[in-house]
């Protein structure tokens, strides 16, 4: 067994830091902080079901592949026909999950508070399409893929549900919480000639 | 002597660029490419071949190349094997010639060419093997003279970029048929992507004197790339090469972005890698011209007629002055006319009789000699042709007449042309063969792709443009686009003219004893040696090619292939296309090995995952041990320790006191619904429908084949609601395990699952005193054992976060595992850190993790187990539930997997408690077996116990239940054997006081 | 058969090398033969070979769909080892091991079989148990094995890089193992068993095999109805299309594996190199070119073609470990056809119809068996029962339970 | 690369997909009283057709769901996609691809 792994110092975790000034044509990356992300399972074919959630979420449930549905307070992303995310702001996770479960007693559901499992990455400026595209296999044209939409795919390596909040265009990707500094890596990398402007988002 | 010509090409003379070759300073321009910056200075001899070292010079003005391979720049930058023909000139290039020693001009290795007639195709097969010692002598200096150019011996300094990216008509290509194909489909609003490998559009028409809309054939490509660029959906892309054509029309291709330019003006990436779905593919990849064959028809000024145009009318330089052009066709006459019109001698060799066509036309009106049904059979020249030997060539194939000599300097050969069929056949089309054009054209398309252009046979710019231009529009209609009716390109027809097929022009002495006629340059295969393979019984031209290496070059016989196919149909009296072709497969030229691996070496290799405590674990020393994708803390080293002390220290910390260990990377699952306990009945060979809400249990994972494949405990949280704990490893692997079986084999079970993993960050607190640290942060939860006993579970408050806590034990000790979201994961550890400072709380990692376990006898799924071993071996029957079926049990009664005597797990101790067994040692029945001896097992996990203060080990070992107290003897590395007593598994607290009570 | 050494090469170069005879003939189908293998490739042909040379078999034919040696015998990355894990498996490469080493005097056919050493290297502290298990139960097999530290591995290969994503911690190395011309192997089989009398058919695919109550009595060939009283099914990547022929289910999928070449290089690579970890294995072939395997397609293929992104991975773990090769070019990639078995072992052996034997599930590992694989063979076929060497891989394992899991030793197992 | 039609979201590429061999084995009720044979058919022995071939994906890194493909194994066409559960839709090669998914 040898004695040392690693004649590499480890690094640690990968982090954005605030930069300076945003630059136009670079790719503006951010995160954001502490959403409410909610997993919500159920059958979309059930009319109850549905009126049940848009009900507690002031938001429509998407039953169509790949959409998103847009609330006052929260935005749906269809993950699966019977599979959602729910992301909203800063600590509403409880109160929400607690909601719909009261909503859905007797029905076959599953609601998993899943807030510190994900993180939500933002892209936004020209070159977010060709940098997306270095890793990630969907086509992302405006006559494909537009505001509204939600994929789940990859970015390298690293499982990615993204989706366009904006015709700018924007982006937001969620990210598994222990891929978060693997994907930051590879924004860094994929950036090296249009340039990375990082800033916090609320 | 300045070969450049006073005026013409698409060079710019008013700037000067400098480079050297092989040492010496030479002068070019921008626009000039390698080669013809190198003709344009008299440079005739640049490369060496590869086997029999003859003098070799430049054939091509393109990417078929050959011969003329260079050692590209130097240092790190260093590239082997670059075609000049394709390198464009930069400022301070540095260009060296590969595989001649000393150096071109005089190559000591060219006594190869002496005993030549000792080394034909394949004579390595045929000796050098009296013994294997002999042979790997031999090979030694087989091996010393192989290979082209060189490695680099230093890392890349350059990055690479890869694309996914996705259009409605790809068009390859940018000749008169890709540039009218891009326009057709442009002009209709789809996505068009155009590519073409050259340095800048136009194909031939860079080379033509033709006409196109009334203006010269280069003014018009500019117009047609100034139009191509207004369209807002059409993207441009020069020096980008389709290198492969895969399955649903997924095309690859290698965009050059740097070694062009200045190092100062580079862009950070050197090349992008285009991985491109296509709905529709054009392919207007062209044709190569293919040489002749003939005696020595490898010297140097022996060039390719096509080359001679091209290097002529694009790049200002006249070759030779005194030029014979050889050709079966009409297209050699353009060659002609353009070293007439630049004012060297010429005279054409046609083997027609009767030429016709357009350009013979033109030529015979400008009074150019021409020698119909005449042949050349042989070149002269030492370093480069002087003089070609020509006679007669009769209807039936027959030389007749007396030979007679042209002094020359410079051949033109044309010998028709070979479309560029590779991608279609890449995509799966099979080439068809057309004795009309004697070539292959691109088969019934294989996937949604169509040719224009030379590649499909035509010739005439006319029908080229015209064929673009309507597959152009097929393509966008094909993608669901209108085309509106816009004017074609006009463009004056002309006449092609016949080909007389000639694969090998006679000789007079027989193939295998007259000068070497050579069919691949570079692997240096000649017709002799095409005809020896078919002599010996190769038969398949896949045969031939391997036994002559015919086409296996980095030209991948562009060239040379459809003459070594002629050549070996007449040899074996068969038809070319019962000959066929050998496979087209990728890379239609080569592709840099960093652009195809892109960005993702080094960190991004693979993911780094990383906990919520990675950092603190890193200020704290921690080393790490990659398990799967995570990184977990292995020990944590104080100054002065290995990693024996650590453990020493880690692992007395958790005995007599309290440790922790981050348990975040193990797998969570979160099922929910009615049918969550049937599942798990399924899933683990044990039963779960009598667990308590708020109790744990451990359950075993098999496969179908009963094999244990992962475990963990599994909480159940409510009536429907249980967490289950899966290996760091094996997370992944278990949730994609019972998705299966819920979505395909009982959709009926209300369940659902959620992966919680990342959500959660735990802190493993083990040790005596773990509940005592613990009360101090928790107040909400009675934490009396009758209230939290063993194997149970309770939520509530730690350092005011609310946490899920089991209590269940990896290392034998009394131990709490709590779970916080892990947004406050490094908080609640440093909480937790705090209040057990008093008891000397100590982190620990995993090898510490291991040893505690293993001095408790517990397994590690994939250490102790490799996918052979069932839940019996490891003494764990009891586990497989007998009122119930579940997934691999049904192997379990296999009449071999019955057995007794398999390979069980025991615990191992040596007779010497000092010694600490090697994992991986194998257990022998004898102490001095005779070699080979069977193996009875092997040590899976050994370390020496702190607790214990002596070694102890688990192993498999065969029927090991039943043999307590025996004695094995154990094999180590490097040869020496030590005694053991086999033993239980369980060497520390059997009655698991300590954790329970 | 015309004896090739030095001096016949001498001789024949005085006659401009015109007396070269066929080194096999391309004879007309008989009616009937005692044994019909199915499928030229190395292990069918090695077995029609031992059959006559071993076992006095003459009236032997072999047929093959297309050219011989043209199937994965052309495609592989020609990695020859015996360090596997299991005695039944080790035992069986061995054996095959100690017939390379003697292979080109046997065959009279210079197959350059070079002995640069193989090493497997270890990322994990779970790969060096593994390895460090392999080693020691290789030197209780009598195959030679040693552990390798990362000092050691970097005399060896000085610009390896050690600090690799998964750091290189040691690796196994087999000296006696290495590489050999994969071409001339089939070639020299071929050659040695036409001498024999083998009647070797090309172009002569198998359609249907045709049986009389419950045993074989021949087959239906593109070249016409051939009578057989025993037929050796050889045919690696097929071998469940012709298994379903004969009406047997087999526990294989055939996957696509792929590999590629470098533009030739001048030598730099002086051993062979393979990481399961991260999937990739290179040598450097006598020509120069840099030979690389990739891993193996998820998806079953008969197309000799896999995915892409397969090979971009590949690359990565090749430049990941060798830096030094980013600049180097890829020449060519192609692929074949691996019949993948349950427990990453072959099956050797009888079948439930009578006369009707089977050799397949070789996966992605059996070119370094060929031999092996055809000596064993021809003894099962010949005695109608299997010697001890390939006893343990019958087809009744996956009925019984008693697979021999060489997954730990083999991931991709070149 | 395949590109792959996931009955939910649409055509994709492969890398975002997991391959799980033949699709259409149900696993035996019974099988405790299944002889060795006929458990080791269906755990181990394959179809393996050259030719068009029932198999079971997943869209691993999309909707995660499981599916069956119709897929040719020497063309590496793919006539047809369909979800589990629903009848094999009308494809070409329909006929040839043995057994059908319940
Ligand atoms: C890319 C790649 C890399 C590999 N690397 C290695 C390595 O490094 N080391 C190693 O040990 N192994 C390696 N292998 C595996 C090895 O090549 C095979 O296990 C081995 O060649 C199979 O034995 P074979 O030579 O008999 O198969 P094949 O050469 O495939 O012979 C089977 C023959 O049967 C013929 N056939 C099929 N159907 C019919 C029919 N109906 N009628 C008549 N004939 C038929 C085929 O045409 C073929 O010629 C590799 C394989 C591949 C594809
Ligand atoms: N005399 C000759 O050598 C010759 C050769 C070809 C065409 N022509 C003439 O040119 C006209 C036909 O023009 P065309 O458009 O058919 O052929 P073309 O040669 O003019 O154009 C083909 C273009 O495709 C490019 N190309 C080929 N494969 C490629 C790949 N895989 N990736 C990227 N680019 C690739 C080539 O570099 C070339 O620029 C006709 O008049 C024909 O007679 C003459
Ligand atoms: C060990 C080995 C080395 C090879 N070297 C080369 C090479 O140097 N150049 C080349 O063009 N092909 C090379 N090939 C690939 C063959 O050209 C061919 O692609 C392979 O045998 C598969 O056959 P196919 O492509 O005709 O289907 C090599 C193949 C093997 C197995
Ligand atoms: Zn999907």
């Amino acid at each position: 067994m040898p004695e040392v792994i690693q004649r590499k110092a480890e690094t640690a975790t990968r982090r954005p830091v605030a930069s300076a000034t945003p630059v136009t044509r670079s790719l503006l990356a951010g995160w954001r902080e502490g959403l409410s992300i909610v997993n919500l399972r159920g059958n979309a074919e059930d009319t109850a079901f549905r009126q049940a959630v848009e009900s507690v979420l002031d938001a429509p449930l998407p039953v169509k592949p790949c959409t998103t549905g847009e609330g006052s307070a929260v935005r749906v992303l269809w993950a699966g026909p019977d599979d959602w995310f729910i992301v909203g702001p800063k600590g509403q996770a409880d109160a929400l999950a607690s909601r719909l479960r009261k909503a859905l007693a007797g029905q076959h559901h599953a609601v998993t508070d899943v807030s510190s499992g994900y993180t939500v990455l933002h892209l936004s400026g020209t070159p977010a399409r060709d940098v997306l595209a270095q890793g990630c296999p969907l086509d992302l044209h405006p006559r494909a893929f537009a505001r509204g939409a939600c994929a789940g795919s990859h970015f390298f390596k690293a499982g990615v549900w993204l989706w366009q909040t904006d015709d700018a265009p924007e982006y937001e990707l969620l990210v598994r919480r222990s891929f978060t500094g693997y994907v930051w890596l590879m924004l860094e990398r994929a950036t090296a000639e249009c340039g990375l402007v990082t800033r916090r988002f609320a | 002597m300045n070969a450049r010509l006073a005026a013409g090409g698409r060079i710019d003379r008013d700037r000067v660029l400098n480079f050297t070759f092989n040492g010496r300073a030479y002068r070019g321009h921008p626009g000039d490419t390698l080669a013809s910056a190198l003709l344009a200075s008299g440079v005739s001899v640049v490369a060496r071949s590869w086997k029999y070292h003859r003098p070799r010079g430049i054939l091509s003005a393109g990417v078929e190349e050959p011969n003329a391979l260079v050692q590209l720049f130097d240092g790190a930058r260093t590239v082997p094997n670059a075609r000049m023909t394709e390198v464009s000139l930069v400022e301070g290039l540095v260009a060296t010639s590969i595989h001649a020693s000393p150096s071109v001009e005089f190559d000591l290795k060219a006594v190869n060419g002496w005993f030549s007639r000792l080394i034909p195709a394949g004579f390595y097969y045929k000796t050098f093997m009296a013994s294997q010692a002999a042979w790997h002598f031999f090979e030694k200096h087989i091996r010393a003279s192989s290979g082209l150019g060189a490695s680099p011996t230093v890392g890349d300094p350059d990055r690479y970029e890869k694309r996914f990216a996705h259009c409605d008509v790809l068009v390859v290509g940018g000749g008169i048929a890709g540039l009218t194909a891009a326009l057709a489909a442009g002009r209709s609003g789809a996505r068009v992507m155009l590519c073409d490998e050259q340095a800048e559009l136009g194909g031939w028409l860079l080379t033509s004197d033709e006409k196109i809309d009334g203006l010269p054939a280069a003014r018009w490509v500019e117009q047609a790339r100034e139009e191509l660029a207004s369209l807002p959906e059409v993207q441009v892309l020069p020096r980008t090469t389709a290198f492969g054509y895969h399955d649903h029309n997924l095309v690859t291709l290698l965009e050059r972005r740097a070694d062009h330019l200045p190092f100062a003006e580079a862009p950070v990436f050197r090349e992008r890698l285009w991985r491109l779905r296509a709905r529709q593919v054009v392919l207007a990849t062209g044709a190569h011209e293919r040489p002749l064959v003939f005696g020595n028809n490898d010297l140097p000024g022996i060039m390719l007629a096509s080359a001679v145009s091209t290097y002529v009318r694009r790049y200002a330089v006249l070759p030779g002055q005194r030029a014979v052009v050889f050709t079966n066709n009409d297209t050699g006459y353009d060659a002609a006319l353009a070293l007439h019109g630049a004012g060297a001698s010429v005279v054409v060799v046609d083997a027609r009789s009767e030429p016709d066509g357009s350009l013979s036309q033109r030529a015979r009106g400008k009074g150019i000699e021409i020698l119909p049904g005449q042949v050349i059979t042989e070149a002269h020249g030492r370093k480069r042709v002087s003089a070609a030997v020509v006679q007669q060539l009769d209807a039936q194939g027959r030389l007749g007449g007396s030979p007679r000599m042209l002094a020359c300097d410079l051949v033109a050969v044309s010998g028709g042309f070979s479309p560029v069929i590779h991608l279609q056949c890449q995509a799966g089309s099979k080439p068809v063969w057309d004795d009309g054009h004697a070539a292959f054209l691109p088969g019934r398309p294989a996937q949604a792709e169509s040719s224009a252009g030379s590649c499909c046979g035509l010739q005439s710019l006319f029908l080229c443009a015209h064929s673009g231009w309507a597959a152009g529009v097929a393509a966008a209609q094909a993608a669901g686009f209108q085309v509106k009716p816009t004017p074609l390109p006009r463009v004056a027809d002309t006449e092609p003219g016949s080909l007389r097929p000639l694969w090998l022009v006679p000789h007079a002495k027989r193939v295998s004893r007259a000068p070497k006629q050579f069919v691949d340059l570079q692997n240096d295969v000649a017709a002799s040696d095409i005809h020896l393979a078919v002599r010996e019984g190769f038969e398949s031209i896949e045969h031939v090619k391997r036994y002559t290496a015919m086409g296996f070059g980095t030209d991948q016989g562009k060239t040379g292939n459809i003459n070594g196919m002629g050549i070996a149909a007449q040899a074996l009296g068969k038809s070319i296309p019962q000959v066929g072709t050998t496979t087209f497969r990728p890379n239609y030229t080569p592709v840099t090995f960093g652009a195809v691996a892109g960005l993702e070496l080094g960190d991004a290799f693979e993911p780094v995952r990383t906990t919520a405590m990675h950092d603190w674990h890193l200020r704290q020393g921690a080393l790490f041990e990659d398990v799967g994708q995570w990184k977990r803390p292995w020990y944590y080293r104080q100054p002065g320790e290995d990693l024996h002390a650590a453990v020493k220290r880690e692992v007395l910390a958790v005995r007599q006191s309290v440790g922790t260990l981050d348990a975040s990377t193990l797998g969570k699952i979160d099922i929910q619904g009615p049918d969550a306990a049937t599942l798990l009945n399924w899933i683990y060979s044990n039963a779960w429908s009598k667990l308590e809400v708020g109790k744990c249990r451990y359950g075993l994972m098999l496969d179908e084949n009963g094999m244990v494949f992962d475990d963990g405990v599994t909480v159940r949280l409510g009536e429907n609601h249980f967490l289950m704990h899966t290996t760091t490893g094996g997370a992944a692997r278990v949730l994609a395990w019972l998705e299966r079986w819920l979505q395909t084999e009982w959709p009926h079970l209300k369940v659902f699952l959620t992966t919680v993993t990342d959500h959660w960050a735990t802190t493993a607190l083990a040790g005596p005193k773990s509940r005592e640290v613990l009360k101090k942060l928790c107040q909400d939860i009675d934490f009396d054992d009758a209230a939290f006993p063993f194997m149970s579970y309770r939520e509530g408050t730690v350092a005011g976060v609310r946490a899920r806590i089991m209590r269940i034990s990896f290392s034998g000790e009394r131990s709490y595992e709590v779970n916080v979201p892990a947004a406050d994961g490094l908080r609640v550890w440093e909480a937790i850190q705090a209040a057990g400072a008093p008891y000397g709380i100590t982190p620990y990692g995993t090898e510490t993790m291991h040893v505690l376990r293993a001095e408790k006898g517990y397994i590690i799924v994939g250490q102790d187990t490799d996918g052979s071993v069932t839940p019996v071996d490891l003494g764990m029957g009891a586990m497989v539930a007998k009122t119930k079926d579940c997934l691999g049990k049904r192997s379990l009664s296999r009449s071999d997997t019955a057995r007794a005597d398999r390979k069980q797990f025991v615990g191992l101790l040596t007779d010497d408690p000092q010694v600490v067994l090697e994992e991986g040692a194998q257990v022998i029945d004898e102490p001095a077996p005779s070699i080979p001896a069977r193996s009875a097992g092997h040590v899976t996990s050994s370390y020496a116990s702190p607790t214990l203060g002596r070694s102890i080990a688990l192993a498999l070992v065969k029927g090991g239940a039943q043999r307590m107290g025996e004695r094995v003897h154990l094999s180590m590395h490097g040869g020496r054997t030590v005694t053991a007593t086999i033993a239980s598994p369980v060497f520390f607290d059997p009655k698991s006081e300590r954790q329970n009570a | 058969m015309q004896k090739f050494s030095i001096w016949s090469l001498l001789r024949n170069s005085v006659s401009y090398h015109e007396g070269w005879q066929k080194q096999w003939r391309s004879p007309e189908p008989k009616r009937e033969y005692d044994v019909v293998v199915v499928g030229a490739g190395g292990h069918g042909l090695a077995t029609a070979y031992y059959l006559a040379k071993e076992h006095g078999l003459r009236n032997v034919a072999v047929v093959e769909r297309g050219w011989l040696g043209g199937g994965n015998t052309a495609r592989n990355t020609t990695i020859v080892r015996s360090n596997y894990l299991w005695d039944e498996a080790t035992q069986l490469y061995e054996k095959s091991m100690k017939l390379w080493e003697g292979l080109s005097q046997d065959l009279n056919y210079n197959v350059m079989f070079s002995q640069r050493g193989v090493m497997n290297l270890g990322h994990s502290l779970q790969d060096m148990r593994d390895i460090q298990r392999r080693v020691n139960a290789n030197r209780l097999n009598g195959v030679d094995a040693e552990v390798l530290t990362p000092q050691q591995i970097q005399e060896m290969l000085p610009f390896i890089n050690l600090n690799a994503r998964y750091p290189v911690l040691g690796a196994s190395l087999q000296r006696r193992a290495g590489v050999a011309r994969h071409d001339a192997v089939a070639w020299g089989f071929a050659r040695a068993a036409d001498s024999y009398g083998v009647d070797i058919l090309q172009n002569c695919e198998v359609h249907g095999i045709r049986r009389d109550g419950g045993a074989v009595t021949g087959l239906d060939t593109a070249r016409g109805f051939i009578k057989a009283k025993k037929v050796a099914i050889v045919a690696a990547g097929h071998s469940s299309v012709l298994a379903e022929m004969a009406g047997i289910r087999l526990p294989l999928e055939s996957h696509p594996l792929q590999a590629l070449v470098s533009e030739p290089l001048k030598p730099i690579f002086p051993t062979v190199v393979m990481s399961n970890a991260i999937h990739a294995y290179i040598s450097q072939s006598d020509k120069g070119d840099l030979v690389i395997g990739a891993g193996i397609d998820q998806y079953a293929g008969y197309g000799q073609r896999g995915s892409y992104h397969v090979i971009e991975s590949t690359l990565q773990a090749i430049v990941e470990l060798f830096p030094l090769f980013s600049r180097v070019r890829m020449n060519r990639q192609w692929g074949g056809i691996v019949d993948v078995s349950p427990d990453a072992c072959p099956i050797i052996g009888l079948t439930p119809v009578k006369g009707l034997y089977i050799n397949c599930g070789w996966g992605t590992g059996g070119f370094k068996a060929t031999p092996g694989s055809g000596w064993a063979m021809a003894h099962t076929v010949a005695q109608d029962r299997p010697h001890p060497l390939n006893e343990a891989f019958s087809l009744d394992r996956f009925y019984n339970g008693h697979l021999i899991d060489e997954h730990g030793a083999a991931a991709v197992a070149h | 690369m395949l590109q792959i039609d996931c009955p939910w979201c649409g055509p994709r590429a492969e890398s975002e997909f997991s391959c799980g061999g033949e699709g259409g084995i149900v696993r035996p009720p019974n099988s405790e009283s299944l002889t060795d044979a006929e458990w080791g058919d269906y755990v181990f022995m394959r179809k393996n057709p050259k030719g068009v071939h029932h198999e079971q994906w997943r869209h691993a890194s999309g909707c995660g769901r499981w599916f069956n493909v119709l897929r040719d194994t020497v063309s590496y066409r793919i006539h047809a996609t369909w979800r589990i559960g629903e009848a094999m839709p009308d494809a070409e090669g329909q006929a040839a691809a043995s057994g059908s998914n319940a």
